[in-house]
């Protein structure tokens, strides 16, 4: 590790303001609780922090299970601890009068879903797709883009169905000023998705690591509490700290990076 | 005893005009205060050698990494530059049109009145002030998930950027001709379509060269948001660590560029 | 044949008309750092008249007639240019006064990368054709007719399709006439236009001038460093020196050697 | 019978000039050909003016969304702002300074050989073609993220842009005086900085102050390689939808642009 | 005494040395679409010699000069200039002949933007002094002086510090020749050098080369269209026509009725 500081980077956020605003408080805490100071590293994508962990530049990355799984098997991360939360799967939402009733009724239709190697808005969608018999790659028309344009497409019609993380969708019908809740319907949703997990840099001693693990299993509600403070931190609300995770935990992911075409990051599983 | 002039013999010298004119006190102040600013912002910039060298090894594995370019996907590479490059002609185009009769109001001396200047170099600020991701939301929020939103923002970036260079260019052109022909009476409009465009020609053909490059190279941006073109692909490599896909993608973007300043080149040969 | 100082071309008493086509009063202006240019200046020219205009390098002879057409805005003073206020006159006046104003520039000013037959052209622009004018392929046949015209008088019809700034001296410099007369011009004002001229297109340029004075009535305003030219081709003759007018009356009054002094 | 020349009268004009000059079949084709390449990619940049007209009220809504501008936040804006505003100012003088000497050997009349001439065009052309988000990856490998690599960035997209536009402002001087000093025996670089510099100068302030202010545009990208700065707020703002905090944002780019584009024009009077 | 054309102000006799400081032989030159401008262009001038180039308008004068110092590239024939093969000198070499050349340019082709003295200061580069000739505050003092010393030569020292894109036409090509004066050269070529002066500016003009001949021994040609000024200050005339050399001979056995015919 670096001297005595501890650099911490979260693939989901991007710029340090955003990444205090979410996670300063949880910062403080574990830094305190450590006895060792936790830097920020901010990173733009998870391209930048797989090549941050590669070049010994950040020691601790908070990501989520797709990029776990790239992770792992570019740099050889250890997991440390799992962020599971409830109700984390995705679904496969339309308008509810247009037509459309199953996966199948998608074949030569526009799928909006979100940025790429996402897990929830876009291996998961895709993979819902490739569960229901489709196959994503040849039969719809895949187009990635932000959350809020992909929702305001699918109200306009511009796609026929929208790929995201539940959560997201429902926060947004929610907030909606131009259509009822009514007027959206889900055709389909995948299974709950494998754990956020903080893993360790390939550098890291054990000794390190065992520390952190046990940092956050007896701390576990004040880090918890202090992770919800965040704004977007709110799909945490009733996540568990899982001490247990282990790699064999992600081979569903691995499976979807079969799905989209990416076999590589498939490793072991065929 | 002698004074250092003396010595060094310089009292031999006559009337000399003075080598500089010294600035005011005043502009004194400002350049003082211009030149602390800047040494402040030197040492928020994080600037190390240091840092750079050590980077070096690092630097030259990942662009390892890249080479060989991998060229198996090609053929969808090159469908997407193809839609790239047809958003960025259109696109820039019609931005450049606009841009012309824009960039006539927004030069001080071919504006027909100070109001009609101040406010198209007002919208053309705007233009560029707004970023790219905003346009780009605005558009796909508007007329819908596409190419039109990509090709509605690279019209009002190439407007931010051809009607501010546009202007300069014709500010900038020798005022003999121009003079000329006001004493011929010609009107505001003739004068600039027969003296000021000509003298300004290279100019325009370079600013409008680098506008088309411009719009393909900012079709990263449009991709974001689902515009289509080259940028997805790029990111989609980057993603998922394709960097020798993501090598074939510069090389091809890079090979536009060329091939759009050398195309530049010959053009501005033409007018010069 | 060449001197003709003894007797000038053009006689006062052949002016007919007793209409004043430029008077200026009391005219001043000063550049930044260069101090007063022109200092005072007053004169009056009759239609008709052929003056010419001396004076030493930077004398102000340019500047004085860039300030008649307000191309450099007086500093101070009255000018009445075919019977209008050119000091207050406003945008659209002053474009409509300056297109019956044929000036030939020192420097010619043509417009580069325009071929000849276009620069020609665009003397006819005071006629309000818009975008017929700006390029000669727009022209109507007739204009470019009259423009070939033009150069045939200043014997230059084969460089019609030269590009203009690949003209030698005395080449653009004849372009620069040809789209002054193009104007058709109630008054030409003409900046040492023969300067660069071989002497017998000189002449012979100059002898278009006075023809056009005796055929179509026009006035003719030059400045000249020649001074057979300038005694040859005026009835009225002006000298300036370090921007006040030095001398101003009838050309038959003076001989080579009064001028000289001018120069002093 | 008559033809229709005679009856409209054009045989009274003597011999005229060519209108215009007749392309060469082989031109002709050229031309054809991009005029058809222009039409088929307007097909496929999917222009419509139904679909701007209708979106209209879409965009009205968002514009609606955006005003008025929050100010609460201004001040974690404000040092963001003066942050991404040094980092731009350090990055582009830095990078024009560059782009000046890469400009002189990148322009074909100053450049010392051919070879050299060809080798900094394709630098320049290298350092625009590799698009922000590669460069952000190479930095955070080398360099590590955080403001060297944003300065960094900004240096290269300098260079990328002044180095081509220094160029030919270079190419594009009146070469009359340049002549005159070849006459004398000046050396190349004599010449440059007696004849070329100042008749580009104009030009130069342009491009240079363009360069900033585009810096301070483009600090998206400096959100990208962690740099902080404005770009990432305006990000996060709109991921965030607070539309309002994003029209601060754009608001305060837009001032700033308007202040370097005003201190441009003054600047480049006194070079007039 | 301003007519002296039967008395040649320099006679041949004089001329000591035996030395050819420029010899051309069958230069030929001619542009896209515009023909032959110079054809077959033959000549040779001793050093002390001053040469007077007469022809009409585009006869090709100008673009005999920039052959000879080879701004344009000539299409054949060979050029020896003091003793150097022009047409296939490389780079380096080329740069060191020129600049034992003063060229005088018809456009005078001053740096705008920058200060007359600044200017002058330029004729200087070719002694190598890098940077400290770029600009006015960088020179050494003594060369300031110089320079100074040069516009004197001109009649200018006031106008030192005014922009040279300011200048009025004479003034601007007083400047040129300060500038041509500053390089200290061997040989000097003018094109129309006096054609803006006025005529006492002028005559001390050519006095001023004529001095410089006699003094410092250089060789001097000049382009004119003042035939006296033509007869009076030339030991050896030429003529082109249509860019060919239709007189080359010495001053005294022309009268100006001779040269008449050259422009017809
Ligand atoms: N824009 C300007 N700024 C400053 N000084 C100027 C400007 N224009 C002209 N001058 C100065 O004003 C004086 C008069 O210039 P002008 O061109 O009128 O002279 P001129 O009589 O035409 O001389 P010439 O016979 O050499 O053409 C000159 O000394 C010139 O340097
Ligand atoms: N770059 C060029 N391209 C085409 N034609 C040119 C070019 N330069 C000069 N010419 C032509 O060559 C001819 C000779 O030009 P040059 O300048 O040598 O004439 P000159 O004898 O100096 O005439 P003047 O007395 O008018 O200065 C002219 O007809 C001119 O139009
Ligand atoms: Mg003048
Ligand atoms: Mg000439």
């Amino acid at each position: 590790a670096s001297g005595s500081a501890i650099k911490l980077a979260v693939t989901d956020i991007e710029g340090l303001e955003m990444l205090q605003r979410e996670f300063g408080a949880f910062r403080d805490i574990l830094s305190e609780k450590l006895g060792t100071e936790v830097e920020f590293y901010p990173v733009p994508n998870r391209t930048a922090a797989v090549e941050a962990v590669k070049s010994k530049t950040i020691d601790f990355v908070l990501t989520g299970p797709a990029e776990y799984v790239v992770f792992k098997q570019l740099t050889n991360s250890t997991p440390v601890i799992g962020f599971s939360r409830p109700d984390y799967y995705c679904s496969v939402v339309v308008l509810a009068d247009s037509g459309i009733n199953n996966i199948g009724d998608l074949k030569g239709k526009k799928l909006a879903i979100g940025s790429v190697g996402s897990t929830s808005k876009h291996l998961a969608p895709l993979q819902i797709l490739a569960d229901n018999g489709l196959d994503p790659l040849k039969d719809v028309k895949v187009l990635h883009t932000s959350v809020d344009l992909g929702w305001q497409s699918l109200k306009r019609g511009d796609v026929a169905a929208w790929g995201m993380t539940t959560d997201k969708f429902l926060k947004l019908r929610g907030k909606d000023k131009d259509l009822e809740p009514g007027a959206f319907k889900v055709i389909a949703r995948g299974p709950d998705l494998p754990n956020d997990v903080l893993l360790a840099a390939p550098h890291i001693d054990k000794d390190t690591i065992a520390k952190v693990k046990k940092v956050f299993t007896e701390n576990s509600d004040q880090l918890v509490g202090a992770i919800l403070t965040g704004e977007d931190n709110k799909k945490y609300a009733g996540m568990k700290f899982l001490p247990s995770v282990k790699d064999e935990d992600y081979n569903y992911v691995r499976s979807m990076y079969i799905t989209i075409g990416y076999p590589k990051f498939a490793g072991f599983v065929e | 005893m002698k004074s250092t002039a003396e010595l060094s013999g310089i009292q031999n010298y006559k009337n000399l005009p003075n080598r500089f004119e010294l600035p005011s006190a005043w502009k004194f102040f400002l350049y003082f205060l211009g030149i602390c600013f800047f040494i402040y912002s030197l040492s928020g910039s994080g600037l190390s050698g240091g840092d750079l060298v050590r980077g070096v090894p690092n630097m030259a594995r990942l662009v390892g990494e890249m080479t060989p370019p991998e060229f198996s996907r090609i053929r969808s590479i090159s469908l997407a530059m193809l839609q790239t490059f047809q958003m960025a002609l259109v696109g820039a185009t019609i931005g450049i049109i606009i841009s012309f009769f824009l960039a006539v109001l927004a030069s001080r001396r071919n504006s027909p009145h100070p109001a009609l200047y101040y406010s198209t170099r007002f919208i053309i600020a705007f233009c560029r002030s707004v970023p790219d991701l905003v346009w780009a939301v605005l558009f796909v929020a508007s007329v819908g998930l596409g190419v039109f939103a990509g090709t509605l923002t690279i019209i009002i970036d190439t407007i931010g950027f051809c009607g501010r260079f546009f202007a300069e260019a014709m500010e900038e052109v020798d005022q003999g001709p121009e003079e000329a022909l006001q004493t011929i009476g010609a009107t505001r409009l003739d004068i600039v379509m027969s003296a000021v465009v000509p003298a300004a020609m290279p100019s325009f053909v370079n600013s409008s060269l680098f506008a088309i490059e411009k719009a393909v190279r900012s079709s990263v941006v449009l991709g974001l948001v689902g515009a289509g073109g080259i940028g997805i692909e790029l990111k989609v490599a980057m993603d998922m660590f394709e960097y020798q896909t993501a090598a074939t993608i510069i090389l091809s973007i890079f090979l536009l560029v060329i091939a759009v300043e050398q195309f530049s080149i010959t053009i501005r040969s033409r007018f010069m | 044949m060449l001197l003709q100082s003894e007797t000038t071309y053009i006689d006062s008493d052949m002016i007919s008309g007793e209409e004043i086509h430029l008077a200026v009063s009391s005219l001043a202006k000063s550049f930044d750092g260069r101090g007063v240019i022109l200092d005072d200046v007053s004169f009056s020219i009759k239609k008709g008249d052929a003056v010419a205009l001396i004076g030493g390098n930077g004398s102000g002879k340019s500047t004085l007639l860039r300030c008649c057409l307000r191309l450099v805005e007086p500093d101070r003073g009255e000018i009445s240019l075919l019977g209008m206020p050119v000091t207050s006159l406003r945008r659209s006046p002053l474009r409509a006064l300056r297109s019956r104003v044929g000036l030939i520039f020192q420097r010619h000013n043509l417009v580069p990368r325009l071929t000849v037959l276009s620069n020609v052209i665009h003397g006819s622009m005071n006629s309000g054709w818009g975008f017929r004018r700006w390029r000669q392929g727009f022209a109507p046949a007739e204009i470019r007719e009259q423009a070939i015209g033009c150069l045939e008088k200043v014997g230059l019809p084969h460089l019609a399709n030269s590009r203009a700034d690949q003209l030698s001296g005395g080449e653009s410099q004849r372009v620069a006439i040809a789209r002054a007369l193009m104007q058709k011009p109630d008054f030409i004002m003409a900046d040492e236009p023969v300067a660069s001229l071989d002497p017998k297109v000189g002449r012979e340029v100059m002898d278009l001038f006075v023809n056009l004075i005796k055929t179509e009535n026009i006035t003719f305003l030059f400045v000249s460093h020649d001074l057979e030219h300038a005694l040859t081709y005026s009835n009225r003759l002006m000298a300036m020196k370090d921007g006040v007018l030095h001398l101003n009356g009838e050309t038959k009054d003076y001989q080579t050697a009064d001028l000289h002094e001018i120069y002093g």
